[in-house]
């Protein structure tokens, strides 16, 4: 399998907060990898250092074979990385048609934004159904629907998920990561997947990395980990 | 009554035009510019300077005021106000920053333009006077052509590429910028816009009300005016804010003249009345 | 090289009535280049240059305090301005106490009555020059009705009331006396709306900033007024003509010695070298040429005043020169009994303008007592 | 044991939309009762009808047979209703452990203007704000934190911090919208605890919370809101076997994914 | 060690107020500079009500308005009713902190630019009314106010009456230096109380704080209150020292001022307005001999300092300890 994303001892700061203390992990095509790990681990940092949101200080990011630190994030939006960002975040003021072409702001082919958009709205029909509605008068669920076809009309090749079942009922919850599996499996995007839903996450991903105060803890395919008695007391929690 | 109404539309048009490059900054980067007078009164004596003094059309003089004050707002925005949002802790602190850039201005153009009230020949003579109207055409030229600017503007921020692109920035910037936005250029695109709005209005007003170079101030109060009353940093707004201000005063002058001296205090009260009540304006939301 | 004799300026040079002050400075800046240039001035056996200090009071009493503070510091006794009503009332206890004598352009008659005794009005006032005006219109153009038109501050809501009365005491008919506009207005079609539908005969712009006088104008004109109109204040030429053009033919005005009619050779140079300096002139300087020549002659007249104000006001009582601006034998002489009951006023010609085509045509030449 | 809230035909609509319809229904002293439904359904705007962030359009709320609803908010919670927020509602500027001694505003004994001049009283409050505020960041696990600038937590600590404000009011009926959003399920595991012992403490939790083995494990009794409506109300054994609940909220479970 | 020298700083400012500026300025002879530093200390004290109005999250552009009214409070006490000028200060504070209190329960409701709007639309309303009503004579003002009379206490003078003083200018800066110093002293421990993190608590977010149980309406309506009780007095103290006031005595533009004030000296600091105003009245008239180019470098001057210290003057001292 070819390496697609590549962390090399990566450092990131905000200010005086010390976020990732020399994190390393790969992602490769056509792979879900899960990062999970406790609040304030560092993992929507890991994900904010790969879209430019934030400069690392030290150590370098590589992604499909070239330099990606440094670039800007339009950039890397071209490059093909989209990002799901925590807590939603769509246009609140704008439709939901309108979301969806802003996601598809770095192309320029008409008929292929065509095209995307016809295979976002056939995933999720939600979306078709309120085409024209204010996105911020959605629900959360839809919400977060929208922001993973949002993503997804930059046509990426590799999707970053911060926490998408936050808040978002159960059956939703199922629904999304059914969504996820089949974009993997079908679109052939490479999903790097942040979740608190450790069992869910570990579910549908082949490996994953567990981060604990800004260094990786553990790594290893998920079906491994699954039933690793360190996993299990860390992140799956047993019985409750 | 017809001509009390025709005044405050064609009054409201030009407020509207005035006001919406205000909103503009205002929703893009939450920057109350205090400048926004001085922006219009430059685009004035660029105007004065090229189709009064020069003699060149007046389209090109325009045209011109705008360019200009595109550039000194994009020059602006990059070197100003991008400095001091980034490093400071509370986004108020650009009010100081406006003001300064005001006051800046006002020097500035009274070195180079003078103390004296600047004025252009007229566009198109004569006056239209029917239906009970009386309006001069030039007035009638410049309210047909805020309207059309406008209109221009916003089928702009609704449809074009860049337009959209101001729009999502100015509701979620960091998302902005997880579209591939390149929020810093757009952010110095829609201030120069903004300031090219104030100089394209100040221009095509000086071939009617003139310019001065101390009006800067007051016309952005009453710019900041006309978008409290609309909702600040919405665009439909500053429109909504711009036309009632204007019918406001075109019908309470002439309904309230027998009580003299109390109109602008009859006006102002019933604004903060108005406030009090819709308490982000016509169509705003909370700020802050 | 001659020692300094400093002259001060406190008044209004920057915002919307800008041009009030700084007409004021101008002339006193180009008369003072033009004294320096010539050897300077002699008071009594010495020869002096002048300095002209300035301080901008941008229209706030507060301010022009801190001006007159900064004068007393200077070691000024003669100081022009302020240029509004308010700023020329706050500053009098300053220049009491620090023995001033200033040069106000402003009418408030407390000014310049006892006790008051330090402040002489720089030009003519409303309440002097207005019932000639009204006079003069009813009598020679049958003016029967007036409309009035002020700004809702201080000086134009004074001088209206004051032309209110005057226009009474004549027995004309005044049909509008409330009506106001906020001075930051820029359009003025709807303030005028209600008034020219009234029609009066005469519409009065009471205390109108040189900014404001076209526009209002241009939008009465527009709005098919036809009767006269007028104003007590000093106007620029070339304003009106670029705000109004042709509309504003028929204007009148008040206006100090510029008229081509009356003005001296003097004045003509003075007027040359107030473009050479400053690349344009300004007509509201024909009435503020007076004050800096007001100064030092009566300081040429008795050479104590020159640090001394109490021997300048004994000179004002007596004092006489010709003057230079004006053709044939006018003279320079303090004035204002009448008025106030105290030689406190400078005798500026009262020159009543009307405006044609881009000047102003004297209209009938008056004098104050 | 004593009913001390009471919810009577709550409806609230937001122009032509009825976020919360006609619900009703109990809550005992010293119960933990969740609130569970789809996204939209109206649990949050509940949640503020009940502590009085918003006036109902009809119906009433009861605490401990005393109208409360159409009060003021900090009217409210000086009686003993207050709720922490589902966005994460904090003073931003200020450290942890400043969020947690100001938000002991109602235990003031002094006055304004007693702490203005500093009486004695005024000063023991202070100091009984500091230690209170020390012992519920420990309470919390925030105790490292307590100096770093709100603004500044990632997303779990700053639920974890709601809840510390919260708790600094003393409430008798403590309203917890989503307190176990962004955490995982060891976070959640000691978040659930530490709910318990709030109960131990003696104080009545509402929550609402789309965590289920959460919600299942320390609820005492669940109500369901669809649409605005109740759709049911009962055990956590009763819910979970709910057809209704199923179709509309749960889902049925899918091992493939996890769920 | 800390408390020291807190104290000793205090003590140094204190001398540097009552001992040292007078000492210079009769060394110097620059008997003018009392009256721009009376001014400087009446305007920081209005300056200082805006920023306690920062404080719980309120951008005051309205402290015009209470400094006219507080000017004519008194001129109208004194000249008309012929009550002391010293009663006429407390007056002149309370009028305006219960005028505030009138207008402020419908638009402290008010947030953002929508707060700053309508309390710009205050200052020149209240303009408006000092030009209509009969009270405050309209256009022309109240002019010829008395100097403060003598206090005395058991016949001991405690102040002497100002019209016998020989430059009353120096009495003037005393009592004006005191007020702010007093001012100051207040604000300080106002904030460094608890009263303080309430404010801020509300400055941050008015939903939590009334959620914890503070009563947002009472405490905004305090604040605003107190900032135009300042405002009242400074405008008060105003009218005795110039001896007049006038609609245009406080405008708009003053309103703005006391604002940018709090700007340039700081928001986060209690001492900002009073550093601000120092720097920007004092700044304007020491450029005042560079005549016309006066305000182009006074503004340029303004704009260099903004991204140099984009947090106030006073954040120099921040950044040197954190650095
Ligand atoms: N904007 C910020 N400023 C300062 N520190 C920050 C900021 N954002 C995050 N941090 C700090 O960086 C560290 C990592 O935070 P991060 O958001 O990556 O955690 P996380 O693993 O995503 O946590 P969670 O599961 O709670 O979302 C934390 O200690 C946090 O306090
Ligand atoms: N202030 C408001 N104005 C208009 N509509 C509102 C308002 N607040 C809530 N709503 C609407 O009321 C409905 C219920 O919202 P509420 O926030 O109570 O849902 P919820 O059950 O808490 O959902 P979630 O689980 O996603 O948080 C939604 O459709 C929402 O859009
Ligand atoms: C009385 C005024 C309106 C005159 C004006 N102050 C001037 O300087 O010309
Ligand atoms: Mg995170
Ligand atoms: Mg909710």
């Amino acid at each position: 399998m070819n390496q697609m994303l590549q962390f090399s001892n990566v450092h990131m700061y905000y200010d005086h907060v010390y976020a990732l203390k020399g994190v390393s992990l790969t992602v490769n095509e056509g792979e879900t990898v899960a990062l999970i790990g406790a609040n304030g681990a560092g993992k929507s940092s890991i994900l904010r250092a790969i879209t430019g949101l934030n400069r690392i200080r030290q150590g370098e990011i590589h992604y499909l074979g070239e330099r990606l630190d440094g670039t800007p994030a339009d950039e890397i939006v071209r490059r093909g990385i989209a990002m799901v960002p925590e807590g939603r975040r769509v246009f609140p003021l704008m439709t939901v048609a309108e979301n969806l072409a802003l996601g598809a702001f770095t192309r320029t082919d008409k008929g292929e934004i065509a095209e995307s958009l016809d295979r976002v709205m056939t995933r999720f029909p939600r979306l078709k159904e309120r085409y024209n509605q204010a996105a911020g008068t959605m629900s959360g669920g839809e919400q977060q629907m929208l922001v993973i076809g949002r993503a997804l009309m930059s046509r990426p090749k590799l999707l970053l998920l911060d926490e998408p079942s936050l808040g978002v009922a159960p059956k939703l919850v199922q629904d999304i990561a059914r969504s996820i599996v089949a974009i993997n499996r079908d679109e052939k995007v490479s999903v790097l997947l942040v979740e608190q839903n450790s069992r869910m996450a570990l579910r549908i991903s082949q490996r994953a990395y567990a981060l604990s105060t800004g260094e990786v803890a553990l790594s290893g395919d998920s079906a491994d980990l699954i039933h690793d008695d360190r996993v299990k007391t860390l992140y799956l929690g047993g019985e409750l | 009554m017809e001509q009390v109404i025709a005044n405050g539309l064609y009054l409201g048009a030009q407020y509207a035009l005035i006001a919406l490059g205000l909103t503009l900054i205002f929703g893009l980067m939450n920057v109350l510019n205090f400048a926004h007078g001085q922006m219009y009164v430059l685009g004035g004596f660029i105007t004065y300077a090229i189709y009064g003094q020069l003699g060149l059309p007046f389209p090109v003089a325009v045209v011109a005021s705008g360019i200009s004050l595109a550039v000194i707002g994009g020059l602006m925005e990059r070197y100003l106000f991008r400095t001091v949002i980034r490093r400071s802790h509370r986004e108020e602190s650009t009010m100081l920053l406006a003001a300064a850039t005001a006051f800046f201005f006002d020097a500035v153009i009274l070195l180079i333009f003078g103390e004296k009230q600047r004025g252009v020949p007229k566009i198109v003579k004569g006056v239209f006077n029917d239906f009970g109207v009386i309006m001069p055409y030039d007035r009638i030229v410049v309210a047909v052509l805020a309207a059309l600017m406008i209109l221009g503007f916003i089928l702009f921020m609704k449809y074009s590429r860049t337009g959209r692109a101001m729009r999502a920035l100015a509701q979620d910037r960091v998302a902005a910028q997880l579209m591939g936005i390149k929020v810093d250029r757009y952010t110095m695109i829609g201030f120069a816009l903004g300031a090219m709005l104030a100089g394209v209005v100040g221009g095509l007003l000086v071939s009617i009300t003139g310019v001065n170079s101390g009006i800067g101030g007051p016309i952005s109060v009453k710019a900041f005016l006309m978008i409290m009353i609309g909702g600040a940093g919405v665009v439909g707004g500053a429109i909504a804010g711009g036309f009632i201000l204007g019918m406001m005063e075109s019908v309470g002058l002439t309904v309230l003249r027998e009580y003299g001296d109390v109109t602008y205090l009859v006006i102002f009260a019933a604004l903060m009345i108005f406030l009090a009540i819709r308490p982000n304006g016509l169509m705003g939301k909370p700020w802050g | 090289a001659n020692e300094k004799l400093k002259i001060g300026f406190v008044g209004v040079t920057s915002g919307p009535a800008a041009a009030w002050g700084t007409s004021n400075v101008r002339s006193m800046q180009t008369l003072a280049a033009w004294y320096n240039e010539t050897g300077g001035v002699k008071i009594g056996d010495k020869t002096y240059d002048i300095e002209i200090v300035t301080f901008d009071d941008q229209k706030d009493p507060k301010r022009a305090v801190e001006g007159m503070e900064k004068m007393a510091q200077e070691g000024i006794h003669y100081v022009v301005g302020p240029n509004v009503d308010d700023g020329a009332a706050a500053v009098r206890p300053v220049a009491e106490k620090n023995n001033i004598i200033y040069f106000p352009y402003a009418f408030p008659k407390e000014l310049y009555t006892p006790p008051a005794s330090n402040a002489i009005l720089g030009m003519i006032a409303n309440y002097q020059s207005g019932p000639a005006i009204y006079k003069y219109l009813k009598e020679n153009k049958g003016v029967k009705t007036v409309a009035f038109i002020a700004a809702n501050e201080s000086d134009p809501l004074s001088q209206r009331d004051g032309g209110v009365a005057a226009a009474k005491a004549l027995g004309l008919e005044v049909v509008a006396d409330k009506d106001t506009y906020q001075n930051d207005t820029r359009d003025f079609t709807p303030v005028l709306t209600p008034i020219v539908g009234l029609n009066p005969d005469l519409l009065v712009l009471s205390g109108v900033a040189p900014a404001n006088a076209p526009l209002l104008i241009r939008s009465a004109r527009e709005l098919g007024y036809e009767g006269l109109i007028s104003t007590e204040t000093a106007q620029d030429a070339k304003v009106i003509e670029e705000g109004a053009g042709e509309l504003a033919n028929g204007f009148i005005s008040v206006g100090g010695a510029s008229t081509p009619e009356i003005a001296s050779d003097r004045m003509k140079e003075f007027v040359d070298r107030y473009t050479k300096m400053f690349g344009e002139y300004n007509d509201e300087s024909n009435t503020k040429v007076y004050a800096l020549d007001y100064i030092l002659e009566t300081m040429k007249a008795n050479p104590a005043a020159i640090d001394n104000i109490d021997e300048f006001k004994k000179t004002i009582d007596t004092f006489s020169a010709p003057n230079p601006y004006v053709k044939g034998d006018s003279k320079l002489s303090y004035v204002g009994t009448t008025s106030f009951g105290q030689k406190r006023q400078i005798s500026v010609p009262m020159v009543v303008n009307e405006y044609k085509d881009g000047a102003f045509q004297t209209l009938f030449v008056g004098s104050v007592d | 044991m004593d009913t001390i809230l009471q919810v009577r035909e709550l409806t609230r609509r937001f122009g032509g939309l009825t976020a919360v319809n006609n619900v009703s229904f109990d809550v005992r002293e010293r119960e933990i009762l969740s609130v569970i439904g789809p996204n939209g359904a109206g649990k949050s705007t509940l949640f503020k009808l009940i502590a009085s962030f918003l006036k109902p359009t009809s119906g009433e709320v009861l605490y401990r047979g005393e109208r409360i609803s159409g009060l003021a908010p900090h009217i409210a919670a000086r009686k003993g209703v207050v709720r922490t927020f589902q966005e994460t509602t904090i003073f931003r500027n200020m450290t942890v452990r400043e969020n947690v001694i100001v938000a002991h505003h109602l235990r003031s004994r002094a006055s304004l203007l007693g702490f203005f001049v500093g009486t004695g009283t005024a000063r023991e409050d202070e100091r009984a704000f500091g230690a209170s505020a020390d012992e519920i960041l420990d309470f919390l696990n925030l105790t490292e934190l307590a100096n770093e600038k709100a603004r500044n937590l990632p997303h779990g600590h700053l639920r974890a911090l709601g809840i510390a404000i919260g708790l600094a009011t003393d409430p008798a009926v403590l309203l917890l919208d989503e307190p176990f959003a962004g955490m995982n399920h060891d976070e959640t595991h000691k978040a659930v605890a530490m709910v318990r012992r709030l109960r131990e403490r003696g104080l009545t939790v509402l929550l609402v919370e789309h965590d289920m083995p959460a919600v299942m494990k320390i609820s005492d009794r669940i109500v369901v809101i669809n649409f605005g409506q109740k759709i049911a109300e009962g055990t956590p054994v009763d819910i979970q076997n709910n057809d209704r609940v199923i179709e509309a909220y749960l889902g049925a479970e899918d091992e493939a994914i996890g769920l | 060690m800390n408390r020291t020298l807190r104290l000793l700083g205090v003590a140094a400012f204190l001398v540097a107020v009552f001992v040292v500026v007078p000492l210079l300025i009769s060394v110097t002879g620059r008997k003018d500079v009392y009256y721009t530093l009376t001014s400087v200390a009446l305007l920081s004290i209005a300056s200082a009500g805006v920023w306690l109005t920062f404080y719980i999250g309120r951008i005051n552009m309205g402290q015009g308005a209470f400094a006219l009214m507080g000017a004519y409070v008194t001129a109208v006490l004194v000249n008309h009713y012929g009550v002391a000028f010293w009663w006429t200060l407390p007056a002149a504070g309370l009028f305006c902190a219960v005028a505030s209190l009138l207008i402020g329960l419908p638009i402290l409701r008010l947030r953002g630019v929508y707060f700053a709007m309508v309390s710009l639309v205050l200052t020149e309303v209240t303009r408006l009314l000092a030009l209509a009503l009969p009270v405050t004579e309209g256009a022309k003002g109240i002019t010829n106010i008395p100097l403060p009379g003598a206090i005395s206490l058991f016949g001991l003078t405690i102040v002497p009456d100002f019209a016998t003083l020989e430059n009353p200018r120096i009495a003037f800066y005393y009592l004006a230096a005191t007020l702010m110093v007093l001012c100051f002293a207040g604000m300080y421990r106002l904030v460094h109380s608890r009263i303080g993190h309430i404010c801020m608590s509300l400055q941050q977010n008015e939903e939590l704080a009334s959620s914890i149980g503070v009563n947002i309406v009472h405490l905004r309506l305090i604040a605003f209150a107190i900032s135009s009780f300042l405002g009242g007095i400074s405008g008060a103290t105003f009218a005795a020292v110039t001896q007049s006031v006038y609609p245009s005595s406080f405008t708009v533009t003053d309103s703005v001022n006391f604002m940018l004030n709090c700007f340039l000296g700081g928001l986060g600091y209690v001492f900002g307005p009073m550093l601000g105003t120092l720097t920007l009245y004092f700044g304007w008239n020491l450029l005042f001999q560079t005549g016309e180019f006066q305000l182009l470098i006074y503004s340029s001057l303004m704009i260099i300092l903004m991204l140099v210290l984009p947090n106030g003057l006073l954040s120099l001292g921040e950044g040197r300890r954190k650095g």
